[in-house]
């Protein structure tokens, strides 16, 4: 498995010729922060480029150079050997660059036709919209990557994943020589996955170069050709991925180290063998708007119950039927024995019930709000006895939680749109563990986290378990559910279709449950 | 059907209420009356056409009034003077735009709040204008009115003038990549910026549209009648957005259509000489706008609340 | 930390409301020196009796803005409460303290009419208080079927018109109460910090485990009750009640918060900003044509709302061109 | 106001934010700065931009240039029944000598005017009236009731009597007109059996609604035989509507309006009857008579009093007589240029 560390990075594995795309000494600042240092990147044509880094390493304000959305301070940005000096969104469109963001970034209210048509067709006021070619042309993309989706549909009525694929589509309708991809994955499922693969491959294999940005390091080692590492802004090394006869060169561990500028060891904490009694009990639980079929299932005190399926099989959508945003038709819900209605948040909280959402930045913190009141927004009735605001215990309650968890900010008055993606995560986290709750529910906990906030997180995860806690995890990231669940549950179609034991579960075994044929 | 919900329910209400008046006052229908009528929405409707584009670059403009009361004793003093109508009309194309590419550059440019930079448009414009004319009504050169055409050619032509314009923006919105911009910016600017598209330069050139046609409003006006009124601004801003809002153009920007907008002038505009036909007082007029203001939005909510459960 | 310690120091010195501040000072010496009689006790107590009722409008309307949403309906809410306030005195012949207190309910229940269908149908702010602008207004016509005018109320209640107490009119105090109320509602109470955050992220604070919609609700149903009592005072102010009471007062308001830094997005702004914004607007139209010139040329009214308009525009792009001047440099980072 | 007041107030703001700079410059108008205390008028109209009012600021300020005195003009810019209390009271302390006010509220405005005169500010009023105790004298161009019955009488005599007529307003809830159609509807009872008010219209005060509102009434009404326009955008506004029927001369129109917005359609025929005093005296004779008020020359019991180009002037009571309105023609409207 894993080959020898001696052997040394090998050439590009670029088929000659000069590369498509060059940054050499790029430098970016925002104010006294300097986002990138003196970056150097190289993409041949026919390559498939990983950018690799932390949270906060600068891949996203790379990516925005590289697509024209910011403007470096310093260096040298060639293009198919020319040099580009100024370039804007619509240059690189004209260049021939595209990019799928990692927030799919669509027209709500237009539809699916339409939002490929604006991306593709060429820039100009007067030109002629044709809307038949349009149709035509999303029905093709939309078929060449293997997705079911109405070209005539609004935008603002697909789900996340289809969004993704819809951007997928723009990308290779674009007849782009460069495409980046920012984390395409991040809410895909596995089949989606695949899908997408396939484009990586074929756009591959037609010659153009393909920048792929992921966390998930397993996607690293199945596509990409070579391999940049971002730390602080600056490039550490590029390295390939596979020698000329497609052996690895590279191992997760180098990578990661080279990421963190530090060993790794353990990534998944240690599981704990006792549990206590059932916190969380539901039987035949249905939510018709929310797709959610007779699920039942239940969650001891000090289980991490992990839930595992494809987007839509109606994962989160069970975390927000149990939380009270999408209640309940039919079925019941107990908490520690008793027979309880959700049928708003409210009453989910006052339940001790805690949900941790997937979309962060819209649901999880609200951005421009100091930390301190984002920890004390689910505790408002406790925490403040007849509605006066008790500043300074708020502020050490802040404190005592920054410092517990770890939490990266210059104090409790800074905006939660100040801190990294990680510990946004962890805010959103420190919210729900102050309302003591006995169930906590998290849903991707770990998505578009890097790798040193996310082994904390799964430390503190742990660590709740063990005090005592009820945990249901959602997530998509395999690892991550075969890492830290006790008892796995994979769900499909709106139901829970088989429970495995976390110990003893393969990623196989998972794998093929969810994909199994209702 | 349900993608033109709205669209079908206004054009629904107006087509009973004028069932209604066929009914009870079928002498709503003499022809010259209903001509006369119909032309003198004509400036509201220019009007309703760009506050329709603003709206759907997700902005709003409450100085439109004021703008068209400038426009409109501009092109009256130059007429008075006895410059021919087509320098009038240059003018206040002109004094629209410069006034519209304020507002645009406060509000695209420098990225402040529509309402409120129109807000204060809106008080300038109008202040200026009192200062200036006093009131005074300008006395326009009689070969004005009606482009120096006979009444009925002048109305006619009028109406064939601005429907053509409204078909003509609405086939540009429709099918020509500027307009589809103007709803790519409303829906996600962002996204527009990243799909090459200028979102400041999108959302400043409605303006200055917006500008443009309230001095072709103020001409269109103009030529209605031998004098110049210089109050004739004052809350057309809101009828042009209360046509909008009844015709279903979301307030959140992205959605849309003109024709909506034009069902929605026509059903609130129709309002007024129906309560005359109808017999009724004049003082129920407001409430019963409001009502109907009301009831559009309801339908939608009730509507879209019934999709989502 | 240092380099943040001094940033807040300078974005404090930023700040709109400080801002706003110097400019209010500003215009309060320039027309104790320029304007004639401005600083006389009598007309300070005319500053507060004349921006009383605006005033009050605007402080309801500022959690209304905090919230994200607007409030159009305010102007037209005091017609129709005076109007309501008439009818029960007059034609039903109530006593003024019922009369009143009922008149206070209605407000509140108009309120709570917006409040509806704007939670409960998710409709725009916007669009449903321009709706029941033309309603309310359209309702106090025809209860009065545009024509009739309520005079001659009970004496004691016009008093309160004049009425001072400790040399403050009646009209300070109520503003005063007004602003103590939602001063704390707003800054020391988990309502204001609920409005906060509905006005940055309405379904972020559902997910928060937060009432949004009856959150939402609440300043709304304010808003109702304080254009009630604003329609209670300008009556004893005009000692009569008419349909066209508070014409274009949700304007004045709405510029009243806006200049007070509160953003019309949502989710920032103090209640002392916007009470410095009501009286930088009053003392500037006060003061304005008590100055000589002004006087001469017979401009007062129309330079007041054009400097306020101007004032309007440069606070709001104060902040947009200091940003517009370090944007060379500094962008939002990701 | 002339457009040389217009620049000036462009100019205004440059040095209205520079503390201490207007100082120097206006300091020989500044109270208790000049050696003789020169009398102060302030004088109120209902609304400002209006070609009514700036019509009788013409006026007011020709009188005012004549005796010597400091003129202050000011009013609403918009429609806030409240503003001209707020306008007498901050007066009040600005320190004025006599207040000349068109009212445009009668018992609304009495409380403040009242306040004024306990701080020996003299009241007169012009246009409109307030109630008798809040002023000294009424400059008076016609009562509530003169207009009433002479609009009535006027478009009775057009009608010969009989047949139904329509009345096109400001606003439904302006007090002056609410009081005149309360006169029109009197006298209508009291004298014309045979005669019907159809219908009453508001034009919000702009000419191009009173055109929508008189086209509607013209054809919903077939019968209609006279349009009445009580506020003066309104008489042009159905003039042009009556005549885009071709209905001129059928349909005839009586109203209160300015000569220069009404003379084409006087001239053509398609106004009969147009009503009005001359609005400059009127701005001229109140400044008069607050000039007298003031002076002490003008006492309550006085039958005349002298007011400049205007000569010897009668008394009735408390009201200053302007004289009987002009009904203005085909023939005579060309003598004037208001």
């Amino acid at each position: 498995m894993n080959p020898a560390p001696g052997t040394l990075p090998t050439p590009p594995v670029s088929p000659g010729g000069p590369p498509l795309f060059r940054l050499s000494q790029v430098t970016k600042s925002f104010g006294a922060v300097r986002a990138l240092r003196n970056v150097s990147f190289e993409l041949a044509p026919g390559e498939v480029h990983a950018l690799l880094g932390e949270n906060g390493a600068g891949k996203s304000t790379l990516i925005k150079v590289i697509t024209g959305a910011h403007q470096p301070d310093g260096g040298l940005l060639e293009f198919e050997g020319r040099e580009v000096s100024h370039l804007t969104p619509t240059r690189a469109r004209q260049l021939g660059i595209a990019c799928i963001y990692q927030q799919p970034a669509l027209f709500p209210d237009l539809s699916v036709a339409e939002n490929i048509g604006l991306r593709l067709e060429p820039p100009g006021s007067f030109s002629r919209v044709n809307w038949q070619q349009r149709h035509q042309q999303a029905r093709e993309l939309l078929t060449r990557i293997g997705a079911a989706i109405d070209p005539e549909t609004e935008v603002r009525a697909l789900s996340m994943p289809e969004q993704q694929l819809v951007e997928i589509a723009c990308a290779l309708g674009s007849g782009a020589k460069l495409v980046v991809m920012d984390e395409p994955t991040a809410s895909l499922t596995r089949t989606e996955q695949e899908l997408l693969f396939g484009v990586v491959r074929d756009l591959r294999a037609s010659g153009v170069g393909v920048i792929y940005i992921s966390h998930r390091l397993e996607e690293i080692f199945a596509l990409a050709d070579r391999v940049t590492v971002l730390r602080d802004g600056e490039s550490v090394a590029t390295r390939s991925v596979r020698d000329a006869d497609g052996t690895s060169t590279l191992t997760e561990a180098e990578l990661i180290r080279m990421m963190v500028g530090r060993e790794v060891a353990a990534i998944y904490p240690p599981r704990t063998a006792t549990f206590g009694q059932t916190v969380l009990g539901i039987d035949n639980l249905s939510c018709a708007a929310g797709g959610v079929r007779e699920v039942s299932l239940e969650v001891r005190a000090g289980e991490v119950f992990g839930l595992a399926g494809l987007v839509g099989a109606g994962r989160t959508e069970l975390a927000r039927v149990l939380f009270g945003i999408t209640p309940a038709d039919s079925g019941t819900i107990r908490l520690n024995g008793h027979t309880i209605r959700v049928g708003n948040p409210q009453e989910a909280v006052e339940h001790g019930v805690a949900y941790v959402p997937e979309d962060r930045r819209r649901h999880g913190v609200i951005l421009p709000l100091p930390i301190a009141h984002n920890m004390t927004m689910a505790i408002h009735r406790r925490f403040f006895p007849g509605t006066w605001l008790r500043f300074g215990r708020e502020e050490s309650l802040a404190s005592e939680f920054i410092q517990k968890l770890g939490i990266k900010a210059y104090g409790p008055a800074a905006p939660g749109g100040s801190l990294s993606g990680g510990n946004q995560q962890k805010v959103s986290l420190a919210r729900w563990l102050a309302t003591e709750p006995r169930l906590l529910i998290l849903d991707e906990p770990t998505q578009g986290v890097d790798v040193g906030a996310k082994s904390e997180i799964h430390k503190i995860i742990r660590d709740l378990a063990a005090e005592g806690l009820a945990v249901l995890m959602i997530s998509s990231d395999l690892p991550e559910v075969l890492g830290m669940s006790d008892r796995i549950g994979i769900m499909q179609g709106g139901r829970l279709v088989h429970v495995l034991d976390g110990a003893t579960a393969t990623a196989d075994a998972v794998m093929t449950a969810a994909l199994a044929a209702a | 059907m349900n993608r033109y919900f709205r669209e079908l329910s206004v054009t629904g209400a107006l087509v009973l209420l004028l069932a209604v008046l066929a009914i009870w006052a079928p002498h709503f229908y003499q022809p010259q009356p209903l001509l006369s009528r119909f032309t003198a929405q004509t400036p509201a409707l220019i009007l309703t056409i760009g506050m329709t584009l603003v709206m759907i670059v997700r902005q709003i403009d409450i100085s439109v009034g004021a703008q068209f009361g400038v426009c409109a004793v501009v092109a009256g003093l130059i007429s008075a003077s006895g410059a021919p109508l087509i320098v009038a009309l240059a003018a206040a194309l002109a004094a629209g735009a410069i006034m519209g590419a304020l507002n645009g550059v406060l509000i695209a440019w420098m990225g402040l709040p529509s309402i409120v930079v129109s807000l204060a448009t809106m008080v300038t414009w109008a202040e200026l204008l009192r200062l200036f004319q006093q009131g005074k009504f300008i006395n326009l050169p009689a070969n004005v009115q009606w482009f120096g055409l006979s009444q009925s050619a002048g109305q006619q032509g009028l109406i064939f003038g601005s429907v053509l314009l409204l078909a003509g923006v609405s086939w540009l919105l429709k099918n020509r990549s500027g307009g589809r911009h103007i709803y790519a910016v409303g829906s996600d600017a962002e996204a527009a910026r990243l799909a090459g598209i200028n979102p400041k330069l999108t959302t400043f050139t409605v303006f200055v549209i917006m500008g443009t046609l309230a001095g072709l409003a103020a001409v269109l006006n103009m030529v209605q009648s031998p004098q110049v009124d210089p109050k004739c601004g004052v809350a057309l801003e809101l009828r042009a957005i209360a046509a909008a809002v009844v015709g279903g153009v979301a307030v959140s920007g992205g959605r849309g259509r003109l024709w909506g907008s034009f069902a929605g002038l026509l059903l609130l505009a129709t309002i007024n000489p129906a309560l005359t036909f109808l017999h009724v007082e004049a003082y129920w007029e407001k409430a019963i706008q409001g009502l109907v203001i009301l009831l559009a939005v309801i339908a939608d909510g009730l509507r879209s609340r019934r999709q989502t459960s | 930390m240092s380099s943040q310690n001094s940033r807040s120091i300078k974005s404090l010195l930023l700040r709109h409301e400080v801002l706003l501040v110097l400019v209010l000072v500003l215009e309060i010496f320039y027309f104790l020196n320029n304007a004639r009689n401005f600083g006389t006790p009598d007309n300070l107590s005319n500053i507060v009796r004349h921006s009383a009722e605006i005033g009050l409008l605007a402080l309801a309307m500022m959690p209304v803005i905090l919230t994200g949403g607007i409030d159009l309906s305010v102007g037209s809410l005091l017609g129709l409460c005076a109007v309501l306030f008439g009818v029960m005195t007059h034609d039903w012949h109530w006593a003024t303290l019922p009369a009143a207190f009922v008149t206070i309910l209605l407000g509140g229940l108009a309120g709570a009419f917006n409040a509806t269908l704007i939670t409960a149908l998710r409709l725009p702010p916007l669009i449903v208080t321009l709706g029941t602008y033309s309603l309310f207004r359209g309702l106090a016509e025809a209860i009065t079927q545009g024509t009739k005018t309520y005079r001659s109320f009970d004496p004691g209640f016009l008093g309160l018109g004049e009425f001072r107490f400790l040399g403050l009119p009646l009209q300070g105090w109520v503003l005063g109460f007004a602003a103590l109320f939602f001063g704390i509602l707003v800054h020391l109470t988990v309502f204001g910090r609920s409005f906060r955050a509905i006005g940055y992220s309405p379904e972020g604070t559902r997910y928060a485990g937060i009432p949004v919609l009856r959150r939402t609700a609440m300043p709304y149903i304010l808003a109702g009750l304080t254009a009630a009592v604003a329609a209670l005072l300008f009556t004893a102010r005009l000692q009569q009640a008419r349909a066209d009471a508070g014409t274009g007062y949700e304007l004045a308001a709405i510029t009243a918060v806006v200049l007070g830094g509160t953003s019309i997005f949502g989710g920032s702004g103090t209640v002392y900003g916007t009470l410095t914004g009501i009286a930088a607007i009053a003392i500037l139209s006060n003061g304005i044509s008590r100055v000589p010139a002004v006087l001469k040329a017979g401009i007062g009214g129309e330079l007041a709302s054009l400097l306020t308009g101007a004032l309007l525009l440069l606070a709001l792009a104060a902040p947009a061109l200091v940003r517009l001047l370090q944007s060379a440099r500094k962008q939002p980072t990701t | 106001m002339k457009r040389s007041q217009f620049l000036a107030l462009l100019a205004a703001p440059a040095f209205a934010f520079l503390p201490g700079c207007g100082k120097s410059g206006d300091a020989a108008s500044a109270p208790g700065g000049s050696v003789e205390k020169r009398l102060t008028i302030a004088f109120l109209p209902k609304s400002k931009g209006n070609r009514y009012f700036s019509t009788c600021e013409k006026g007011a300020r020709a009188a005012a240039e004549e005796l010597k005195v400091d003129f202050l003009f000011d009013g609403p810019t918009n429609t806030d029944p409240a503003k001209q209390n707020e306008i007498v009271e901050n007066w009040i302390t600005l320190g004025v000598d006599v207040i000349a006010v068109a009212c445009e509220n009668r018992e609304g405005i009495s409380g403040a005017l009242k306040k004024a005169q306990a701080k020996g500010i003299k009241v007169v009023t012009f246009d409109s009236d307030t109630t008798p105790d809040a002023r000294s004298f009424f400059v008076n161009e016609a009562t509530d009731e003169g207009i009433g019955h002479a609009l009535m009488d006027g478009a009775a005599q057009l009608c010969g009597e009989e047949g139904e007529f329509a009345l096109i307003c400001a606003t439904l809830t302006a007090a002056n007109q609410n009081q005149w159609r309360k006169q029109i509807e009197a006298r209508l009872a009291a004298k014309y059996p045979k005669m019907k008010l159809v219908d009453s219209k508001p034009c919000d005060d702009q000419k191009d609604k009173a055109q929508q509102e008189a086209t509607n009434l013209l054809s919903a009404y077939p019968n209609l035989k006279c349009i009445m326009a009580i506020c003066s955008p309104a008489v042009p506004g159905a003039a042009e509507a009556v005549k885009q029927a071709g209905k001129s001369g059928a349909v005839k129109i009586i109203g209160l309006g300015l000569p220069s917005e009404n003379r084409a359609y006087v001239k053509e025929g398609v106004t009969q009857s147009l009503i009005l005093w001359n609005v400059e005296d009127l701005g001229y004779l109140a400044v008069q008579t607050a000039y007298a008020v003031a002076n002490g020359t003008l006492k309550a019991g006085d039958k005349t009093m002298k007011a400049g180009r205007l000569n010897e002037v009668e008394i009735d009571g408390t009201s200053v007589l302007l004289g009987k309105p002009f009904v203005f023609t085909k023939d005579n409207i060309d003598q004037f240029q208001f």
